[in-house]
């Protein structure tokens, strides 16, 4: 038996030998070896379907950082094997069509590591049952998905459109890990089916809103929801297959996935309803508003993608009702939209999927995607006008294309939908049919935009470079495969119903008994009902609006084009930047003598405020020893000299009068009984004043300061300040006579180190690794100042590091 | 009374610590601030040797003599910078 | 026994003062200095687990019992940043031979290096207040030399603030000992902390801690980092690497011991003060490292982010999110030490330093480019590389504890991390290559080996948490149970 | 009062008769109008302070604790020598560094000798 | 413009001479009263001042022929290894001894590994103090 | 007098405040250097003044001043010696190379 934690590493295993090895495929196109890869996993999971399908589930452990509970465990079930087999199969099929698209000339080794190193991340993604892994691959899946958007990094449109997914979709991952992280906090474990088992035990902690929130958050944006929607149409700068294979049928359903698994954890919140359906719907009816009117097909198809998702969402939200009634033969009923969002996802990802490499096909023979400039080509090119045609009708949801089976579903949910009293749908409940209904009519219009403005009418061979033929064979395989699938599965839905689908809904409605009431059977004509009557509406009002888009194309205008949000985002980083130049360069503004005022201010805030405030101050002078009137004199002579350095007027005054204050306390350090201290200070106060006037012959004598009266003012202020923190907190610390000090035990230093003078014992002996030390501080600054002053910059030696 | 004595000579010396610390901060030249502060020193060997009377030590005698060469030093020193601007020559100028 | 841990100390030190006499053999010199970090590195991962099996382990100098002499306290957390150090000072090393130059190698630079190792190693080290105080210097003297070596405009300029600054703080630290001292009347750390325990860390004792704080926040760049930008951008790019990696770490490592050890009765400002000038801090560098075009710049504005960071998790306090500070040191030491490789690389085959100055480096230098990638990636906090697991543990600490602004803070500034690197990244890395095949500089094998290497080691940092996961719930046991740290120093003889 | 009493006394009246000498000059220092007379005033009569205050000090150590200490010999010894150079090296300086002579001296004789130029 | 110092010159070389003997008696009396490697090395260090105050770098450097650098060098040395001395033993780091002889000419007298470890202090205040003040006044000038 | 001493010492921390917050570099590290004095004069005050002999077994009887202090402001003096030293040259070199001696004109080029 392999496990499952095998097919996640595979991708990456190849992914990894590809940048050693692949200078020996350079016969064959490099694409051939990478195939086999997802056909093999592919097959492997395929043959697991039966199994699945009959209630089995697959878990499996590797430790990773098992003292953190971040375990390599996988689980496969019906959820992960829907998705698993998308990102396989569409996988082979997208590498297939990418042998003819990209040419051996282009960087192909690192094209297809980054697509392996993406499908292993996507697999890990689905696969992985601790939220831990999950968010690993998570984060993966940006990174390649931004390596593949900029795999044409010369552009600039590239780089980006890379930077913006790539910034969007990796803040909302660590959104989505903060949410983890609190789910951790309230259940203690980071495995999802344990946290699925216990939910009902935290549903009312205080974090369970926003790590619902938060995990939303993660979804959203990686699914391109609004108003996170905008990254996608400038991932589209990505090649073709990418587009086809990451922006439209895996990586940004893996949001999709994140909410279809969380399902069983939040659904049963009313917020989780809300914000799931409301925030999908939303997403529909603004992407498939948008798409119309996108000139690039690419863009166009960005807009369809995001509405689709939009779509799948919002039938999440939907469905996630049912588990407010908990399982009941009524509640069955609800479910059906979760059904309907499985089942859709599978078919957007095999139309969508034909339609964008139809637009690469376009892209790459004709050399360009404008509509403008495309036209009258079902001609030229039968077969791919072919493809677009099955793509774009079972987009807009006419049959027989499975795009009528789940659009039908989807718009029975939303009426469904109406006619629960709770979380006052009664009066709102009304807004999911008609946002559906009104979004759909755009739908078909884009569809329609598609077959008509770019296959139908008269060709323009004068606007295009090169002459219009139909593609050659092998671009043509995959999406033909796409679209084979797109007719087979609205004639036997049914079969994919109960091998695939039926085991998902068992994984979202885990409580929900017997999963095969859960699925609905799923037929083309049920009757003449509310969805039937709105489909025709679509298509009929739909057609009106294609055929006078002149006339009501100016709306788009109204928008004004500085509000969107794309425009935000840009405005928000160039803002951004600009006014953290601003106000970084004006604190950080090269000034030392603004840099010390900060820290002091610092220290008289804190510590003065702290001491002022809770009055920790105490002084008693009783205790102090008594003073002479010598020492008043001395202490008033080192006053002097120092306030008189103020004023100094040359630099040797200054230096004499530190000289003075030197010897001066050397004469304290005699009257405090501190002999070595004395002598010590007398020979390096002396040898200091040698130094400054060595350093003096070689600086200038100083000028008067030309400080304004204000800046005097302020360093005044600040001084006298910082002078009376000191002295504050000093006279309290004198006060405070809790404790000995430790040096008694010094007093016996004769008979422990051999020396009578304490002081000598003690730097010798006691703390001589202080010495030792400070000697190591003495000569690396004897060593420094001798390198300093012989290590120069001949002038022609300055390089751009100096400027 | 010994200590008395003791304690008045050492303010006198205080006092003319504190006079010649107003030479220095007056000047007006550079010599007659080093002047002073050479009679700083001075002084202040003064004031340790009474100050070790004062404690009944012997611990402060080699500050006195320290003192009394340092203070030296730093006269040659601050002399030969008022003099010449550098106070260690390269060669010798004879 | 003991006197294994003394040996990070005092091998740097004496080989460099034997490397003073080797000044004409620079190639002698490299392998000897090369070796003595392998050696020290060697040296301790052994000690690292002898403390698992044996405990803390001390050395008292001199066989004075403390609280009465010097003594090395080697915990869990002292020697993962000791060993880190290493690693790191060994792998910069091997950039500095090829980039330094043979001018600067003859001007003591090896000796100097190792000193600063070795005052490094001393402050994580030591159990003594003021011996800590010493060992800053040695470090802090070893870090002006750095600095200053190589005497271009900028670099004089800069070192000018940088010294005064740190000259400041120094004496500042001594004002902070002086009270401390005149407080508890001891300078042991253990002893300290024994005694501030039984009298109640009262207004006048929480007041000094403020002061060790203002201290150790000039030395870390917490909030007080006004040095840090300027300094960090002029040096040699080994020796910027060795600072961006080294010298905050040693202020963060003193406010983590004297908060956890010793003043941890005051919530007010272990917490509070702490966090909201970690939080400021955070701000701050996000925006720095936003607002500049010059690489060197962004690049240490990005150190001030990780110090923000790392800060949140003494912040909070709880025994998550220490261990996740300490994952996250150890990580912001080995990537930061990589960006500032890379940052000076790019500059040095380039010859620009703004990031619209160049342009396509991946067609020229294609590893390079893929290191420049995994190293943002890395510091954005990215998984599995080393920076994810210290961000999930500061927040998972954040969540128990409640302190949902600091959560918000430390996790939206990976985000700006990633924009920041992403923008030289995009700009630099990626696109239209300028440089012509002809004009392009070899890159030497001596500055791209050392950049790999930390790419390894993040890499498997991160993939292998688990090896060191062991030692840093060990050290963050300690830190957040200060008996453990006292009843190894204070209770007799070992 | 004994002898030794006696001779203490004396030593710590000779001791303030240096701190008097001291002021003296400081006095001297202040009052004087140039460098070089106040130079003079400082190197002379402060040595004269500094050889009253060691001497009493040295009587006062020999008699009390019966201790002669070589170290203060030295350090009269060493004021002596030293200060009368201190006080050359410092008014050559003056002069040299072209400190003006106060106004009512009467004579510059050095002045031809080392400054020519500056007739 | 020539300076004549025969003054100064006289005087310092005894005054040099009395400092030097000063100095290494500081040194050696350190353990029992003020005094020690510190302050002996520092005096030491202010004599070798007072011979380049007093006359010029060439002159010191024909009779003092050492490059003070390496005996700052080798005074770190001295002082690290008195403490790595103690591994060998295996005794704690920098754990000095002392022990009492009885020395023909000198009497009682102590003799202890600390002197060794203030030597080498001694030669590292004196190495580094002088090489910081001839850097400096070799510099330009 | 332990009063009186910390008023000094303010006195002298408030001078070397106000010192090192000027524009020229000598002022500057005159500050530092007063700093110090200031602070080798605080650790001594902390053990408490005038209580006891000079530390030296032979010379003096018990009491004995608090010796640690003593040899901590040893082991800083030397250190502020060396900081002093190589700060002051590094300002003259700054001074050799950039041609001021001006914090002001040292603020280095900005980043737009």
């Amino acid at each position: 038996m392999f496990s499952i934690n095998l097919v996640i590493l595979i991708p990456f295993i190849v992914a990894a030998l590809i940048p050693f090895s692949y200078r020996r495929f350079k016969k064959v196109h490099l694409g051939w070896i990478v195939l086999i890869v997802p056909v093999v996993l592919f097959v492997l999971l395929a043959r697991l379907i039966p199994s699945l399908a009959s209630g089995k589930t697959y878990v499996h452990t590797y430790e990773w950082i098992p003292s953190l509970d971040f375990n390599f465990t996988t689980y496969l079930d019906g959820l992960s094997m829907i998705f698993a087999l998308l990102i396989t199969g569409v996988g082979s099929l997208v590498i297939l069509y990418s042998i003819f698209y990209l040419s051996s000339k282009e960087s192909l080794q690192h094209f297809y590591c980054y697509l392996l190193l993406f499908m292993g991340a996507m697999l890990g993604v689905v696969f992985s049952d601790n939220l831990m892994v999950l968010y690993v691959f998570w984060e993966l899946t940006s990174v390649s998905s931004f390596l593949l958007i900029a795999f044409w990094n010369h552009r600039k449109a590239s780089r980006q459109g890379a930077q913006k997914a790539m910034l969007i979709t990796v803040s909302g991952g660590i959104a989505m890990l903060v949410g983890f992280i609190m789910l951790h906090t309230m259940t203690g474990s980071f495995s999802i089916r344990e946290i699925i088992a216990s939910v009902s035990e935290f549903s009312d902690h205080d974090l369970f809103i926003p790590a619902m929130i938060l995990i939303l958050l993660g979804a959203f944006t990686k699914s391109a929801q609004f108003p996170f929607h905008i990254w996608l149409p400038d991932a589209m700068e990505a090649p073709t297959p990418v587009s086809a294979y990451l922006h439209s049928a895996t990586m940004v359903k893996a949001g999709i996935y994140l909410v279809a698994r969380f399902t069983p954890v939040f659904g049963a919140d009313e917020v989780w309803f809300w914000v799931v359906s409301m925030v999908g719907m939303i997403t529909l009816f603004w992407g498939s508003f948008n798409a119309v009117k996108q000139t690039d097909l690419k863009a166009l198809l960005a807009f369809s993608t995001i509405s689709q998702l939009g779509l799948i969402m919002s039938l999440l939200g939907l469905g996630s009702i049912a588990l407010q009634f908990g399982y009941s033969a009524d509640s069955v009923l609800y479910t059906q939209a979760t059904f309907a969002a499985l089942f859709h996802l599978i078919n957007h990802s095999t139309f969508k999927g034909a339609l964008f490499m139809v637009v690469g096909i376009l892209d790459h023979e004709l050399g360009t995607r404008d509509v403008r400039r495309l036209g009258g080509l079902m001609t030229l090119m039968p077969f791919t006008f072919t493809i677009a045609l099955i793509g774009s009708l079972s987009m807009a949801g006419l049959p027989p294309f499975n795009g009528f089976l789940s659009k039908e579903m989807f718009f029975a949910a939303t009426v469904h939908i109406m006619e629960v009293d709770i979380f006052s749908l009664p009066s709102l409940g009304l807004i999911f049919p008609v946002v559906a209904w009104i979004a759909s009519i755009f739908t078909f219009v884009y569809c329609m935009i598609i077959i008509f403005k770019a296959f139908l009418g008269k060709p323009q061979q004068e606007k295009l470079d090169k002459p219009i033929h139909e593609a050659p064979i092998g671009m043509l395989i995959s999406p033909m495969i796409l679209v084979a699938l797109v007719v087979g599965i609205f004639f036997f839905p049914n079969l994919l119903g109960q091998y695939i689908l039926q085991p998902a809904m068992s994984s979202i409605y885990p409580t929900f008994g017997d999963a095969a009431d859960l699925t609905p059977k799923i037929s083309a004509w049920h009757g003449i009902k509310p969805e039937l009557l709105m489909t025709i509406a679509v298509i009929i009002v739909g057609a009106i609006l294609f055929k006078f888009l002149k006339l009501w194309k100016p709306i788009y205008g109204l928008f004004s084009s500085r509000f969107t949000f794309n425009v935000l985002y840009f405005n928000f980083l160039a803002s951004s930047v600009s006014k953290s130049n601003l106000v970084t360069n004006r604190y950080m503004n090269g000034l030392l003598r603004h840099y010390l005022l900060y820290i002091f201010i610092f220290f008289i805030v804190t510590v003065g405020g702290y001491l002022l405030y809770f009055k920790a101050f105490s002084f008693d002078i009783s205790t102090n020893a008594s003073f002479r009137v010598y020492e008043v004199c001395l202490v008033a002579i080192m006053a002097v000299a120092a306030l008189s350095m103020l004023f100094a007027k040359s630099r040797i005054t200054a230096t004499l009068l530190n000289g003075v204050l030197g010897y001066s306390i050397a004469i304290f350090f005699v009257i405090f009984r501190a002999p070595d201290l004395a002598l010590t200070q007398l020979v390096v106060e002396s040898v200091t004043t040698v130094l400054f006037l060595l350093a003096f012959s070689h600086l200038p004598d100083w000028k008067k300061e030309k400080l304004s009266k204000g800046t005097k003012l302020i360093n005044g202020i600040i001084s006298v300040a910082v002078g009376l923190v000191v002295v504050i907190v000093g006279l309290s610390v004198v006060d405070f006579n809790l404790y000995d000090p430790i040096s008694s035990y010094f007093e016996d230093a004769y008979e422990l180190a051999g020396g009578a003078n304490i002081v000598n014992a003690i730097l010798g002996d006691f703390r001589g690794f202080d010495t030792m030390l400070e000697v190591v501080v003495l000569f690396i600054a004897g060593l420094g100042v001798y390198s300093m002053i012989k290590l120069r910059v001949k002038k022609e030696d300055e390089n751009i590091e100096d400027q | 009374m010994i200590e008395k004595i003791l304690l008045a000579s050492l303010t006198l010396f205080a006092i003319s610590v504190a006079i010649a610390l107003f030479r220095i901060i007056k000047g007006p030249s550079m010599p007659d601030r080093a002047v002073a502060l050479d009679m700083i020193g001075v002084n202040l060997i003064s004031m340790i040797a009474i100050i070790s009377i004062v404690l009944k030590t012997k611990a402060f005698l080699e500050a006195i003599l320290i003192l009394g060469i340092l203070a030296f030093i730093s006269t040659i020193a601050i002399s030969k910078y008022i003099e010449r601007g550098t106070i260690i020559e390269h060669k010798s100028d004879d | 026994m003991n006197n294994l841990i003394v040996l990070p100390l005092i091998i740097p030190i004496m080989v460099g003062v034997v490397l003073v006499f080797l000044r004409p053999y620079v190639k002698l010199q490299r392998v000897i200095s090369l070796i003595t970090m392998i050696g020290i590195a060697g040296i301790s991962i052994f000690i690292l687990n002898r403390v698992q099996t044996h405990g803390i382990i001390r050395l008292d100098f001199g066989g004075w019992e403390p609280p009465f002499g010097i003594l090395f306290v080697a915990d869990s957390f002292a020697m993962l940043l000791v060993l880190t150090a290493s690693i790191v000072t060994a792998i910069c090393l091997i950039h500095a031979f090829s980039s330094i130059g043979e001018k600067h190698e003859k001007m003591y630079f090896y000796p100097f290096v190792l000193f600063l190792v070795a005052g490094v190693n001393g402050s994580f080290l030591t159990g003594d207040l003021f011996n800590l105080f010493v060992c800053f210097e040695v470090m802090l003297l070893a870090s002006y030399v750095l600095i200053t070596s190589g005497g271009t405009k900028p670099q004089l300029r800069e070192s000018i603030k940088y010294v005064v600054i740190n000259v400041l703080a120094s004496w500042f630290f001594l004002v902070a000992l002086a009270f401390l001292y005149g407080t508890v009347g001891t300078l042991n750390m253990a002893h300290i902390s024994e005694r501030v325990a039984e009298v109640g860390q009262g207004p006048l004792l929480t007041t000094i801690s403020i002061l060790f704080l203002l201290v150790f926040s000039l030395k870390a760049g917490l909030l007080l980092f006004f040095w840090l930008p300027g300094s960090y951008s002029v040096p040699p790019t080994a020796v910027a690497a060795l600072f961006g990696a080294l010298l905050t770490k040693v202020g963060i490592y003193a406010l983590f011991r004297t908060f956890t050890l010793i003043f941890y009765h005051e919530p007010l400002i272990s917490q509070t003060l702490i966090g909201i000038m970690a939080g400021i801090t955070l701000i701050a560098g996000c925006m720095g490292a936003i607002a500049f075009k010059d690489i060197r710049l962004i690049v240490s504005y990005n150190v001030l982010i990780a110090i923000g960071f790392i800060m949140i998790g003494l912040a909070i306090g709880t025994e998550t999110s220490i261990a996740g500070s300490i994952y996250y040191v150890v990580h912001d030491m080995i990537a930061k030490a990589m960006l500032f490789l890379l940052a000076g690389t790019m500059i040095y085959l380039t010859g620009k330093s703004k990031i619209d100055e160049m342009s396509g480096l991946i067609r020229n230098y294609p590893l390079f480019g893929w290191m420049f990638f995994l190293v943002t990636c890395s510091l954005a906090g990215i998984p599995p590389l080393s920076g994810f697991v210290g961000k999930i543990l500061v927040g998972q600490g954040a969540i128990e504890s409640g302190s949902y602004v600091l959560l918000a803070l430390a996790f939206i500034s990976s985000i700006v991390v990633l924009y920041s690197l992403l923008r030289i990244f995009l700009n630099t890395i990626f696109g239209e290559t300028i440089i012509s095949l002809e004009d392009e500089k070899p890159m030497k094998l001596g500055m791209i080996i050392p950049i790999v290497l930390f790419g390894i080691a993040t890499v498997s940092l991160g993939l292998g948490a688990e090896f060191i996961s062991v030692y840093v719930t060990d050290a963050a046991h300690t830190l957040s149970n200060p008996s453990v740290y006292i009843d190894a120093v204070m209770g007799g003889n070992k | 009062m004994s002898i030794s009493q006696m001779i203490e006394f004396v030593a710590v009246v000779v001791i303030f008769l240096g701190s008097v000498m001291s002021v003296i000059s400081a006095f001297g220092i202040i009052r004087l109008p140039d460098v070089y007379t106040r130079s003079h005033a400082a190197t002379k009569s402060s040595t004269v302070a500094v050889l009253l205050s060691l001497s009493g000090a040295f009587i006062y150590f020999w008699v009390s604790e019966d201790f002669i200490s070589v170290r203060l010999i030295l350090g009269i010894l060493f004021v002596f020598l030293t200060a009368p150079v201190s006080g050359h090296l410092l008014t050559r300086a003056a002069y040299r560094s072209k400190v003006k002579l106060t106004e009512n001296s009467s004579d510059d004789a050095l002045k031809e000798v080392l400054f020519p130029e500056d007739k | 413009m020539k300076i004549n110092d025969v003054i100064l010159r006289t005087i310092s070389r005894f005054v040099v001479f009395i400092i030097l003997t000063f100095g290494v008696y500081l040194f050696l009396s350190g353990h029992n009263t003020p005094g020690g490697g510190f302050i002996g090395g520092l005096v030491l260090a202010s004599a070798i001042v007072l011979l380049y105050l007093s006359t010029d770098i060439e002159t010191v450097k024909k009779s003092l022929p050492l490059d003070f650098k390496y005996v700052a060098a080798t005074g770190v040395l001295l002082a690290t290894s008195t403490g790595f001395g103690s591994i060998i033993f295996g005794v704690p780091f920098m754990s000095q001894t002392f022990a009492y002889f009885d020395l023909p000419i000198f009497g009682e007298t102590e003799l202890t590994t600390v002197t060794i470890f203030e030597a080498g202090v001694a030669l590292t205040v004196v190495g580094v103090l002088v090489t910081i003040i001839l850097s400096i006044s070799e510099d330009g000038g | 007098m332990e009063t009186l001493i910390i008023m000094l010492i303010g006195i002298l921390v408030a001078v070397a405040t106000y010192l090192i917050l000027s524009r020229n570099i000598i002022r500057i590290i005159l500050g530092t250097a007063v700093f110090s004095h200031a602070v080798h004069l605080l650790i001594l005050t902390m053990g408490d003044l005038k209580k006891g002999n000079v530390p030296l077994l032979k010379e003096a009887d018990a009491p004995y001043a608090d010796a640690l202090p003593q040899a901590l402001i040893l082991t800083a003096i030397v250190i502020s010696f060396a900081v002093t030293a190589f700060i002051l040259v590094l300002a003259y070199r700054t001074y050799q190379d950039v041609g001021t001696d001006d914090l002001d004109e040292l603020r280095g080029a900005r980043d737009e």
